[in-house]
């Protein structure tokens, strides 16, 4: 699932085209429909299995989430599928109305998010999907941190009634978490215990907390990094109980710093356990083209990024 | 199709109660859209009376056909005619904006027989489309799915998307209804966004389409009875139903002023005694008082 | 400006409309758009005044924004006017792409926002525009708190190179400010001293943070209230400042708490004094048909829901 | 309207400039939109070499004519017209998607001559009637406003929204060009959203129409003059250019999977001499290690 027939790891669309196809199987209720983007997202997987349950709705993203809606209505789950911009941009009063307000059971994934649609530039490289979909009520946001997670989040999708969200990073991502993984919403996973500070991770920035954690353990810091894939609702308890322990916190998201993750858990440290906090990800700055090393770079998103951020947090924890 | 008098007689009396159960609850409530209300009252009388195959003992049977009120601030005469068909007792009609109440705008959640929430216009032939597209994968080839727009609401592009899509899939058990009367919010629509010719915009699309007096309810039962059983030929149907904003009280008539505006007690009284004689009923006023929470300070004017 | 003839003050739409008027009279690159919503915003007025500068584009808000982005680009200063609802939800990728990306000089009135279209239901009853604004890189934000805080914020915006989001409520609001008063980007202000607790108001609530404070006074606490008619940027020193002093806060706004001027101070707190925090405003559910104090009540918005999250957050400053 | 032979050699040359530049830029760049930049190629030289009034020395010259490019996608074309047409050195086509250079999609703050910004598909008639309203009220009678529009964009209410508004504002100054290629991203037109019957819509929205052979240079020219001088009466037109999606290279024309593919290098060659070989031209390969930017693990794919 997770690897290619070689062993490598698969791109993580790949494995949103393969689930979707897993899902149909089960799901004979569930349809997939399309804003004439399917063999980038990989909704082509599940046209060429299901070819009867992939509905073509051409480049009209509006209509795309009202046919969704119609299409619940009469008993079907709908997988709208298009890029997280035009989901979270071009059809936020279709998603918010017709779909969030009813709680109707459509299941939307935001492809090409952030960073690594790079070359793209600005209009594609979506970094307020996160800001803006949790701001829906009803809804449920998750940023998967690798393929496991990524399967296991489309699952519980299907499993869930009501409308959810879930992002799907055009990247290969290293695997946190083994075939066995199981997501839950509002729970979010300790995936390396610490003592000093805590880098809160969600999508594929929780692997470069990873990476920071091994930076600053060469330092002798102790990093706890707590992967939070279910953004909306947040495990405010475990976000709080680490930060209690570690008394600073680092937040890394692969979306705007303004209103996504990064809030959240400023939300919940502030009701709950107030600590310092910084935040990493997209800086309030339009993401232009760019190679996506470079754009890391430029953005300061890297796991260095992290690992100085972590040592700010634990500077000003030491109130020095 | 010919209508038989006393049925004839049933839906002028249906369009009459909807228009007079419109006063009632958008005067107690203080808040409401009189005119697009009004201008649907025949068409609705149509649909729920004679056109579409419901029931309101099991608004949710697989086979029912769907309304979806696209225009959806035009809830209080789809609210009173489902009242009127049985969904609900009229008394919670009175209920209307209040919180746990009939919503302003249309929320499926809530209330029996309303099919989609609404409120932003332009999305709901989108989610008829949806629909139609749904009951035809069911394999339910009986239930039609109608969708009612505003001509102001129009504009949106939405609803052009949609329009597309119908005729893409070949939806011929959708039927739109545009109750074309003349007026958006501010203004008549020719001065504010012009929309014609607009039969001809719906056959660029790939419709099929039929106009009609949409004060004439022997003209729509015909053009609805057409739409269903005569033109489904593998594109889905627009009818033009030709309708005057406010129609049925003069001084709300083609007048952009009532388009959301709650009359006082006063005008609303002589709204219903002004219908009443026009139908050819015993002249009842506006009685009630209306309700507390439309009177706080905090909010005034229109 | 901010009364009627009578005296009486005017609502806050009137002095949108009047503002209009004076901006118009004085800047003659300045364009109205309305998106058939005049009478209502109140645009009307200059409508009436410069009917030649006035463009109706019908129900149609995705091409409202886009027009305005093409005035811009040909040296005007439009002002695209409609519900917050559809400037947020239904024109966001025009916004934020044609508009906010190219940093064009637009201004962008939200009216009907919040609690106080109250009728109308969910669809209307804008609350998550703060959230979704402030995630757009460029863009400023700013809930005026009265009518003087509004006409302020209209000229600010004007004189402010770029896209300016201001929002209107649709109530009447009692005064704070003097005719004198000024606005200025990133500029909060204290309008009550307090040491005990700290309330961050913003658009209406802030007159209810001041309603809050003395209802605690009475009880012998000193609130602190600061007005943030700046939501973006906001001045993260102010409030720092001010929560040092205090050690605890509530925010309050008409727009839900996620996302919003909670999230934002939340953010500025935990990365420049991290004490404990209370949000008021919509608990993150859409907001139904009702009457306003109603509904006010319904979501624990009042003074005195206020003045309890006060009393929580001093609680948790205790540490009891 | 008849073209001078040299005029034509010029248009012609120019056309084959802009393949070949595409062709280098998106392959040096490794991402970019093939297809849709070589089937504008002759639109855009007849634009900017010879429709267009537009001096390179003033890229903000108030009387300039605009263009817009709402399939924003397409920018390699437009990019290589505007070095042609002298805004920039060629060079800098080699900074496309980098960081600091050309954007993948058009920026209008920071590249010369391009007028607006896009990426999301629909947006760009709005912004053009916008600015056709703009110049009017600034009494600017000869400044024109084009905007280039893909067939499949033709899916987004938007576009739609923006129709029915320059109809309404009588927009003459407008002209909108379809680059009917038959092919949007994932397939063909007609099977993935059918935008027929298409000047009937345009029509059906207010606006004069014109079709043309999008790769006939001599065609294009006489389109663009009556567009221009004949046609304006009060109304915008479209002008309808049936072109065929990666016009000029076999392998890419009429196939989406070179909508969006970065040729490799050999393929890239193979293309360039192909060009050169069909333009009567000498033969030149690919010569250029693909830049840096792109090579990383990270990204891989399409
Ligand atoms: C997207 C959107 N824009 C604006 C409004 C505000 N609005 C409510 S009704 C209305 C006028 C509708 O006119 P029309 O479609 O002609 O309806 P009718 O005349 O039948 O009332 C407007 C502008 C809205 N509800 N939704
Ligand atoms: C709103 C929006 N939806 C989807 C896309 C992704 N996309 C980019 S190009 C394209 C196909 C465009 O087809 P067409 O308009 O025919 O352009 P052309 O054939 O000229 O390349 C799509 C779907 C987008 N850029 N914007
Ligand atoms: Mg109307
Ligand atoms: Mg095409």
């Amino acid at each position: 699932m997770a690897n290619d027939a070689s062993g490598a790891p698969l791109e993580m669309r790949e494995v949103f085209g393969n689930t979707l196809v897993e899902l149909g199987r089960r799901y004979p209720q569930m349809v997939v429909l399309d804003a004439d983007l399917n063999t980038s997202s990989k909704a082509l997987y599940f046209k060429q299995a299901f070819p009867a349950r992939f509905i073509q709705v051409g480049i009209a993203e509006q209509n795309l989430f009202g046919v969704a809606a119609g299409l619940a209505l009469t008993g079907f789950v709908p997988f709208p599928s298009t890029f997280a911009s035009f989901a979270s941009r071009r059809a936020l009063d279709q998603i918010a109305i017709s779909i969030c307000y009813p709680g109707l059971n459509v299941k939307i994934p935001g492809s090409y998010v952030g960073i690594p649609t790079s070359h793209a530039g600005a209009s594609h490289n979506c970094i307020e999907d996160i800001a803006v979909m949790r701001a829906l009520p009803n809804l449920r946001v998750a940023d998967p941190g690798d393929n496991a997670d990524l399967a296991a989040v489309m699952r519980a999708a299907m499993e869930t009634e009501g409308p959810v969200y879930f992002r799907v990073t055009r990247a290969t991502l290293p695997d946190l978490f083994g075939a066995d993984h199981v997501f839950q919403w509002g729970k979010g996973h300790l995936v390396r215990p610490g003592r000093d500070v805590t880098l809160y991770g969600t999508g594929m920035m929780t692997g470069f907390c990873l990476q920071a954690a091994e930076l600053l353990a060469a330092e002798g810091i102790g990093a706890e990094v707590v992967h939070l894939g279910s953004i909306k609702p947040l495990d405010a308890e475990l976000v709080a109980e680490s930060a209690a322990r570690t008394g600073c916190a680092v937040t890394a998201e692969n979306a705007t710093i303004v209103g996504g993750l990064g809030s959240a858990v400023a939300e919940a440290l502030a009701e709950r356990c107030p600590v310092p906090l910084r935040r990493i990800g997209v800086r309030d700055r339009w993401v232009s083209s760019g190679g996506i090393a470079e754009l890391l770079a430029h953005h300061q998103m890297r796991p260095e990024d992290i690992a100085e951020a972590a040592r700010q947090a634990i500077r000003q924890k030491r109130g020095s | 199709m010919r209508l038989a008098p006393d049925k004839l007689a049933e839906l002028e009396e249906m369009a009459y109660q909807i228009r007079r159960l419109c006063v009632e609850m958008i005067t107690y409530a203080r808040w409401g859209h009189i005119g697009g209300s009004f201008s649907m009252a025949e068409t609705l009388a149509a649909l729920y009376f004679q056109a579409m195959r419901v029931d309101p003992a099991r608004p949710h049977w697989p086979e029912r056909d769907r309304l979806v009120l696209s225009k959806a601030h035009g809830s209080p005469a789809v609210y009173a005619a489902l009242a009127l068909r049985g969904y609900y007792p009229a008394e919670r009609l009175y209920s209307y904006c209040e919180l746990g109440g009939l919503e302003g705008h249309t929320d499926l959640t809530c209330t029996p027989g309303i099919e989609s929430s609404g409120g932003p216009l332009g999305m709901g032939l989108s989610i008829a489309a949806g629909m139609a597209l749904g009951l035809r994968y069911q394999e339910n080839p009986r239930a039609r799915v109608y969708c009612l727009m505003g001509d102001g609401e129009l504009g949106e592009g939405n609803i052009w998307e949609a329009a597309m899509f119908a005729s893409h899939y070949h939806l011929d058990n959708l039927i739109g209804i545009v109750d074309y009367n003349k007026v958006q919010a501010k203004g008549f629509v020719w001065d504010l966004m012009q929309i014609e010719p607009l039969a001809d915009k719906w056959r660029a699309f790939g419709w099929d389409v039929l106009e009609a007096d949409g004060h004439d309810l022997e003209a729509l039962v015909e053009a609805l009875h057409r739409a269903r059983w005569v033109m489904p030929r593998g594109k889905p149907l627009a009818l033009i139903a030709h309708t005057v904003k406010g129609k049925g009280v003069e001084m709300a008539e083609f007048n952009y002023h009532w388009h959301t505006q709650a009359p006082e007690p006063e005008a609303a009284d002589q709204m219903l005694r002004e219908l009443a004689r026009a139908y050819g009923r015993p002249e009842e006023g506006y009685s009630r008082l209306p309700a507390e929470s439309g009177k706080e300070a905090f909010y005034r004017g229109e």
